[in-house]
């Protein structure tokens, strides 16, 4: 045994000891006694754990298990080289395919966990453009699609207007609220900017929650039609267009899998277009790129109201999903949420914004097998993931450190 | 005369980008080395590695004789090795006081620190008229007399200085240059000088190092160096 | 008048509440620029070892013999707890990722919240924990405005913490290392200052404030519950960045304004206590709008810390 | 022990997954069990237990070895409940207990009305849950319309009040009992001195209490979502000197009302529904959820949703939806927590009466359909 894996069990034993105390006080000081026997029982059963996860994790280091990772490795890179040098549609077309059997092959619930995650990949997707690509911080993202979902709501309540209608009307609306939003926030800088987008995230679910005449406050509205689609007929040989209100699941997941792809879509095209490059000019360095005539106020205001034309139309079809909207849906922690598929799936990376989506609105749905350890496991998982992938899962690969960042 | 650091073949890489290559050198008790070569040779990352900042991939860094790799670099300053960074690194939000105690910051003699603080107003009264202010509303000029100023309160035995000319007149440099070497001959400070401006930093130091592209070209004593057909074509602008 | 009188007293309550929350906020923010997302959370563990060990010296019966001794014995035994579990938290969560990009820690940070808010659940239970609130009843009327013995402990101890806070960061030692080591890291640790002790001490801190600030707010309104930290939490960040961030006057300054506004809002404004968050946050935008940096932050170079 | 739970969760998981048989009837509950609403949701999660505890007990229900329970976590937001709802139906359950805010009711019993699966609200008191036309659609607590006419009969009877001032904070549930009572008031010739709002998750109603000490109404109508919050106000009250008569509804009532406010809930009214606790079904619940503590607002009212609906598929021996409908609406059960008679609409009536802190425990005060003090 080297110094350094002795001196490395010394800090984990430590670590263990230090556990132990945390936990003593929460679960042995109770009913005016002190009891031992449960913090040692549930201390013990993680001890046991992170000893053995630790243990492996130290062999690896020191290479013992190479004999085990090393023809891993190897195939890992193999089908990686594969796939790199495959072209694109090989990789794609796999992808589309079972895209679009999804539904052919699953159950209800395992369609709906994909809806809900089609959903936050257009948020995380929108957000991505504003956090990613032009590296301003937004924790009140939510609010876009708050918009959309209750502008979709409204009109439709109110107006019958059909969806298809009513989704550009969404995203211009978010749109507009970005900029509004945005003018008085976007001259503050870092966290500032962050606390302010935080408000305003607030500002915009406390008063959807206190509108009573708007927004049924939180009784929230009922009553907001499926979106709908024109079949057309053959009847007695005459062509004519059936209406067709589409509340099955199946069908919600084609619409949605449709946004999502035109996000994706969009949000590339962005990303390598000129407004990309000056995005990244801002988030990388923004007095430089406003030295280089980047209209750095005009590019910020224009990547909110690209961020949240995204919130609006995933708002929109989110109100047309659950027919019902309530401030429920819009709070902070959905920013944070949002925030968290962004960072953790690799800022301003596409991929890794759908697999972050993936990942966090699958993993509370796994953990439901937890119960009551659900948020727990969670929350762990949130923070371990990014001690593993601290760049994220599947990073940018034109991504530099951001001016503020710098020590 | 005892080598008091020693450089051995030593490496080091910035992510992918190899800095240093196979870097030796050493500096005796007592002495001023300088360091000189063009922007980006390696120069600055020397120090680093030195302190510990940079990590060192190969080779070895010997001070006093013992190495000092695995030691943190907050572990130097106490052992009598401090550094007077590129670019000065002042705390711009505390007063040139407390930048002085900071530099003091391991030492627990509150009379020799006293002792030494005067010294160095002595040294540098234009320090003394600002103490009250905050680091960061000095001038170029004044911060690098506080960096430097700073170091020696820590009561090093030997200084590593990095680009103390750096963008100030002729006029303070040579100020400057001349508190350098009154520092190392009356407390006998061991200098290791990284600079640009080789000329001066020839003329103050007793032995030189030269560096291209991370490595350690030419080694002489810096009046043989001064006479030097290549240095004086190629640094000294001869 | 004294409808006034009151909804000031209130209102300087509430504030004391998030300034002592955004102390910690404001600590950790100024030295490595991280929005400790679970900060709220450890907040909330000091409430619950308060009423832990308060209900246990009740049972015991030192609370019937000694009450103060053993509010303060409480108070003492819950910050060093909340400083140890923030040090484990910086040491796993945040220590790691300290060369990585800052959203990756404010997402760790976000995620040892989500943790450390059900952990709490699960060893403490999803109902609220009531606090022996007996000898807290106390109080006096005077020229119709009742001030109960609460609310002047509460300001008290905001205004004792901020100025042996005050004392810490700018007298002594570790607190200047503290001020080098949020300026500098690299030169701090050039003059000799071990960065990695003095962010542990750091947490240590604000995690001590915030548990005195958890007690407090059990005492005060009598109960503490597995999700109290999050709403103080969000506020008392706003405060510490009304007050400018960094700033430990400014976090009070900050923490008092938003409490202000928010029960006088409530108390003034027709719809005033279902909008008092809004009116909280467009103070905020509002003073950032105009000064920046925040009431009480310098105005430096912003790409440093 | 929590570790060991989670173990034996995991192993549970396991061997139902295996063993899942016709021989197993599975039935859903949903609710808050994470989240600030954790304390009622894990209420109702238990009294759907006990319920399956009580039948199982008795003997079980023929052609079904076991019954099981899918405890789902609603966590009070619409998405989450939507996907719990379908994972529920994903897990062919024949029934399913909840939800409680109605906020994810609603959405959810969108998602299981079209898989036909029958739903028995224990908590979801807004009038929207039954008026949407949905078939398998039931409620088995009262309505707030309901609550809120008990609530003013009693003010102006008992109390002989001529102002009041009202309290909200915010949810469907509270905010539509205050407007009731709002609207009842003024029809009464009551004078509504103000109807004033905080927040959720406020922990500080200074503010509000100053201003309602300083307007002396005759009562105080405080419509909370959780009890917590009620035992709040009341110590806020009590410090502040708010001398109105102050009347609560039945989300505050929770043992822990007491527990936290202690001598500041003394005296305080509360409209909730009768329960006759000298029954038989009542003692019956009580025994079976010993294990799981006192009993919430919402544990009665889950037990009997459970309950009801488990006599039903006994009765009918069948898991056909439009069966156990019909089965409901035939029967008339004494349940743990009043008479249970469901009509077409899916109603099952309220008997809601007043009730009084006193000495630290709920008593029984007022009845408003004798007009008579207990």
């Amino acid at each position: 045994m080297t110094r350094g894996s002795r001196k490395s069990w010394q800090y984990f034993g430590l670590g263990l000891a230090w556990f132990y105390l945390l936990l003593w006080p929460l679960l042995g000081i109770r009913d005016g006694a002190l009891h031992f026997a449960e913090t040692t029982a549930v201390w013990l059963r993680v001890a046991l754990g992170a000893t053995l996860c630790f243990a492996l994790y130290r062999l690896g280091k020191a290479g013992r298990l190479d004999a085990a990772l090393k023809p891993l490795a190897a195939a890992r890179d193999a089908v990686g080289n594969t796939l790199a040098r495959a072209p694109r549609w090989m990789l794609l077309l796999p992808l589309a395919v079972f895209a679009l059997s999804y539904p052919v092959l699953t159950n209800r619930y395992a369609q709906d966990v994909a809806i809900n995650v089609l959903v936050y990949i257009c948020l995380g997707l929108g957000l991505n453009v504003v956090v990613g690509l032009c590296g301003l911080l937004d924790l009140g993202y939510i609010a876009f699609y708050g918009v959309g979902a209750y502008t979709y709501a409204l009109l439709s309540i109110h107006y019958s207007l059909p969806f298809w209608v009513c989704l550009p009307i969404c995203a211009a609306l978010a749109a507009i609220a970005g900029c509004l939003i945005g003018y008085p926030t976007l001259r503050m800088r870092g966290d500032y900017l962050a606390i302010v987008t935080l408000g305003f995230g607030e500002i915009v679910r406390i008063v959807i929650n206190n509108w009573m005449a708007l927004t049924g406050g939180p009784n929230g509205l009922l009553g907001i039609k499926s979106p709908g689609i024109y079949l057309p007929q053959l009847v007695d040989g005459s062509f004519s267009f059936e209406y067709l209100v589409i509340r099955k699941l199946e069908y919600l997941y084609y619409i949605i899998l449709a946004l999502a792809v035109f996000t994706i879509i969009a949000v590339y095209r962005i990303n390598f277009s000129r407004i990309g490059r000056a995005f990244e000019a801002i988030r990388e360095d923004e007095t430089a790129a406003e030295l280089m005539g980047v209209d750095t106020f005009r590019f910020k205001l224009l990547a909110y109201a690209l961020g949240a034309v995204f919130g609006g139309l995933a708002g929109a079809f989110f109100a047309a999903r659950m027919r019902f909207v309530s401030p429920e849906s819009f709070t902070f922690i959905e920013s944070a949420m949002v925030l968290a598929m962004v960072v953790l799936g690799g800022m301003g990376s596409i991929p890794g914004v759908i697999l972050g989506a993936l990942a966090l609105v699958a993993l509370p749905e796994m953990f439901r097998g937890f119960e009551l350890y659900r948020m727990l496991a969670f929350g762990g998982a949130m923070a371990f993931m990014m001690l593993v992938r601290p760049a994220g899962l599947w990073p940018a690969a034109r991504l530099g450190k951001r001016s503020d960042d710098t020590e | 005369m005892a080598a008091i650091l020693e450089l051995e073949g030593v490496c080091a890489h910035y992510g992918r980008i190899q800095a240093l290559r196979d870097v030796s050198l050493h500096v005796g008790e007592g002495e001023i080395v300088t360091i000189i070569g063009a922007n980006g040779a390696g120069k600055s990352t020397t120090l680093m590695t030195i302190c510990g900042i940079v990590r060192a991939s190969k080779g070895d860094v010997r001070y006093q004789g013992a190495s000092i790799l695995d030691k943190r670099a907050d572990e130097l300053p106490a052992l009598g090795l401090c550094q007077v960074p590129e670019g000065r690194r002042i705390f711009p939000r505390l007063t040139v006081q407390e930048n002085l105690d900071m530099g003091a910051f391991l030492r627990r003699d509150a009379d020799g620190i006293a002792a030494d603080l005067g010294m160095v107003f002595r040294l540098f009264p234009v320090l003394f008229e600002r103490r009250k202010q905050h680091g960061g509303t000095l001038s170029g000029g004044e911060q690098q007399m506080l960096a430097i100023a700073r170091a020696f309160m820590g009561r090093p035995k030997m200084l590593l200085l990095d680009e103390p000319s750096l963008g100030l007149s002729p006029m303070i440099s040579q100020h400057i240059f001349r508190i350098i070497r009154n520092v190392n001959e009356e407390s006998g400070v061991t200098i290791l000088l990284v600079e640009q401006n080789a000329n001066m930093a020839l003329k103050l130091a007793d032995r030189a190092y030269v560096m291209e592209t991370g490595a350690v070209v030419l080694e002489d004593t810096a009046a043989a160096l001064r006479e030097n057909a290549d240095i004086k074509k190629a640094y000294l602008g001869q | 008048m004294d409808y006034l009188f009151q909804q000031l007293i209130n209102g300087l309550t509430l504030g004391g509440v998030y300034a002592l929350v955004a102390l910690g906020y404001t600590m950790v923010y100024g030295i490595i620029s991280l929005i400790n997302f679970a900060h709220g959370e450890i907040f909330a563990a000091g409430g619950y070892l308060g009423v832990i060990l308060l209900s246990y010296m009740a049972s015991q019966g030192v609370m019937d013999n000694h009450p103060w001794f053993g509010l303060a014995f409480a108070l003492i035994l819950a910050m060093g707890y909340c400083a140890m579990l923030a040090m484990a938290v910086e040491k796993v969560a945040y220590k790691p990722l300290r060369s990585s990009s800052r959203l990756s820690v404010l997402l760790s940070a976000l995620g040892m919240s989500i943790f450390l808010q059900n952990g709490l659940m699960l060893t403490q239970g999803v109902y609220d924990k009531a606090y022996p609130t007996e000898f807290t009843h106390g109080g006096f009327e005077w020229l119709g405005v009742r001030v109960s013995f609460m609310q002047i402990g509460i300001l008290a101890v905001t205004g004792l913490l901020l100025v042996l806070l005050n004392a810490l960061v700018f007298k002594t030692r570790i607190g200047k290392a503290m001020r080098a080591t949020s300026q500098d890291k690299v030169m701090s640790a050039l003059v000799g200052i071990h960065s990695d002790k003095v962010i542990s001490t750091t947490f240590a801190i604000g995690a001590a404030l915030a548990a005195a600030a958890g007690i407090m707010v059990g005492l005060y309104y009598g109960s503490v519950r597995y999700d109290m930290g999050f709403v103080p939490g969000i506020k008392a960040f706003a405060a510490a960045v009304l007050g400018g961030i960094g700033n430990i006057t400014g976090a009070m300054i900050g923490g008092l304004i938003i409490g202000m506004v928010e029960i006088l809002a409530a108390a003034y404004i027709p719809h005033g206590g279902e909008y008092k968050d809004v009116f909280a946050f467009v103070i905020l935008i509002g003073v950032l709008y105009f000064m920046p940096t925040g009431i009480m932050g310098e105005n430096v170079d912003d790409t440093r810390v | 022990m929590k570790a060991r739970s989670i173990i034996l969760a995991l192993v549970a998981l396991c061997l139902t997954a295996g063993t899942a048989s016709a021989a197993t009837l599975k039935i859903g509950s949903l609710s808050p069990l994470t989240g600030s609403y954790a304390a009622d949701g894990n209420d109702i999660a238990n009294g759907t237990r006990a319920a399956i505890a009580a039948i199982e007990k008795d003997g079980g229900i023929p052609g079904f070895d076991k019954i099981e329970l899918f405890a789902e976590d609603s966590a009070c937001d619409p998405r989450q409940a939507v996907a719990a709802a379908n994972k529920l139906v994903n897990e062919k359950v024949v029934g399913v207990v909840g939800a409680y805010c109605s906020s994810a009711t609603i959405p959810a019993s969108e998602a299981l009305a079209e898989a036909d699966i029958p739903m028995l609200t224990p908590a979801s008191t807004s009038e929207k849950v039954t008026e949407r036309g949905l078939p398998y659609m039931f409620r088995v607590c009262g309505r707030d319309d309901d609550q809120s006419i008990a609530a003013m009969k009693f003010i102006k009877d008992v109390l002989g009040a001529k102002t009041i001032f009202i309290v909200d904070d915010k949810t469907t549930y509270s905010q539509g009992l205050a407007d009731n009572v709002e609207k009842l008031a003024a029809k009464e010739g009551l004078k509504v001195i103000a109807h004033d709002h905080v927040n959720q998750g406020d922990k500080d109603f200074s503010a509000v209490l100053t201003k309602i000490k300083d307007a002396k109404p005759d009562v105080l109508y405080m419509s909370l979502q959780n009890s917590a919050s009620g035992a709040l106000m009341l110590i806020q009250a009590k410090r502040t000197g708010v001398t109105a008569a102050i009347i609560g509804q039945d989300a505050v009532y929770h043992p822990q009302l007491m527990e936290i406010a202690k001598d500041a809930a003394e005296g305080m009214y509360l409209t909730f529904g009768y329960i006759d606790e000298s029954t038989p079904s009542y003692k019956k619940f009580m025994a079976a959820y010993e294990k799981f503590g006192k009993p919430g607002a919402y544990s009665a009212y889950a037990y009997d949703a459970a309950y009801s609906l488990l006599s039903a598929i006994k009765a009918t021996k069948s898991t056909d939806p439009a069966k156990i409908k019909a089965e409901l609406i035939k029967t008339e059960m004494q349940g743990a927590s009043k008479k249970i008679k469901f009509q077409a609409n899916g109603e099952s009536g309220s008997n809601y009466i007043i009730r009084v802190v006193k000495d630290g425990q709920f008593a029984n005060f007022w009845d408003p359909q004798t007009g008579k003090k207990y």
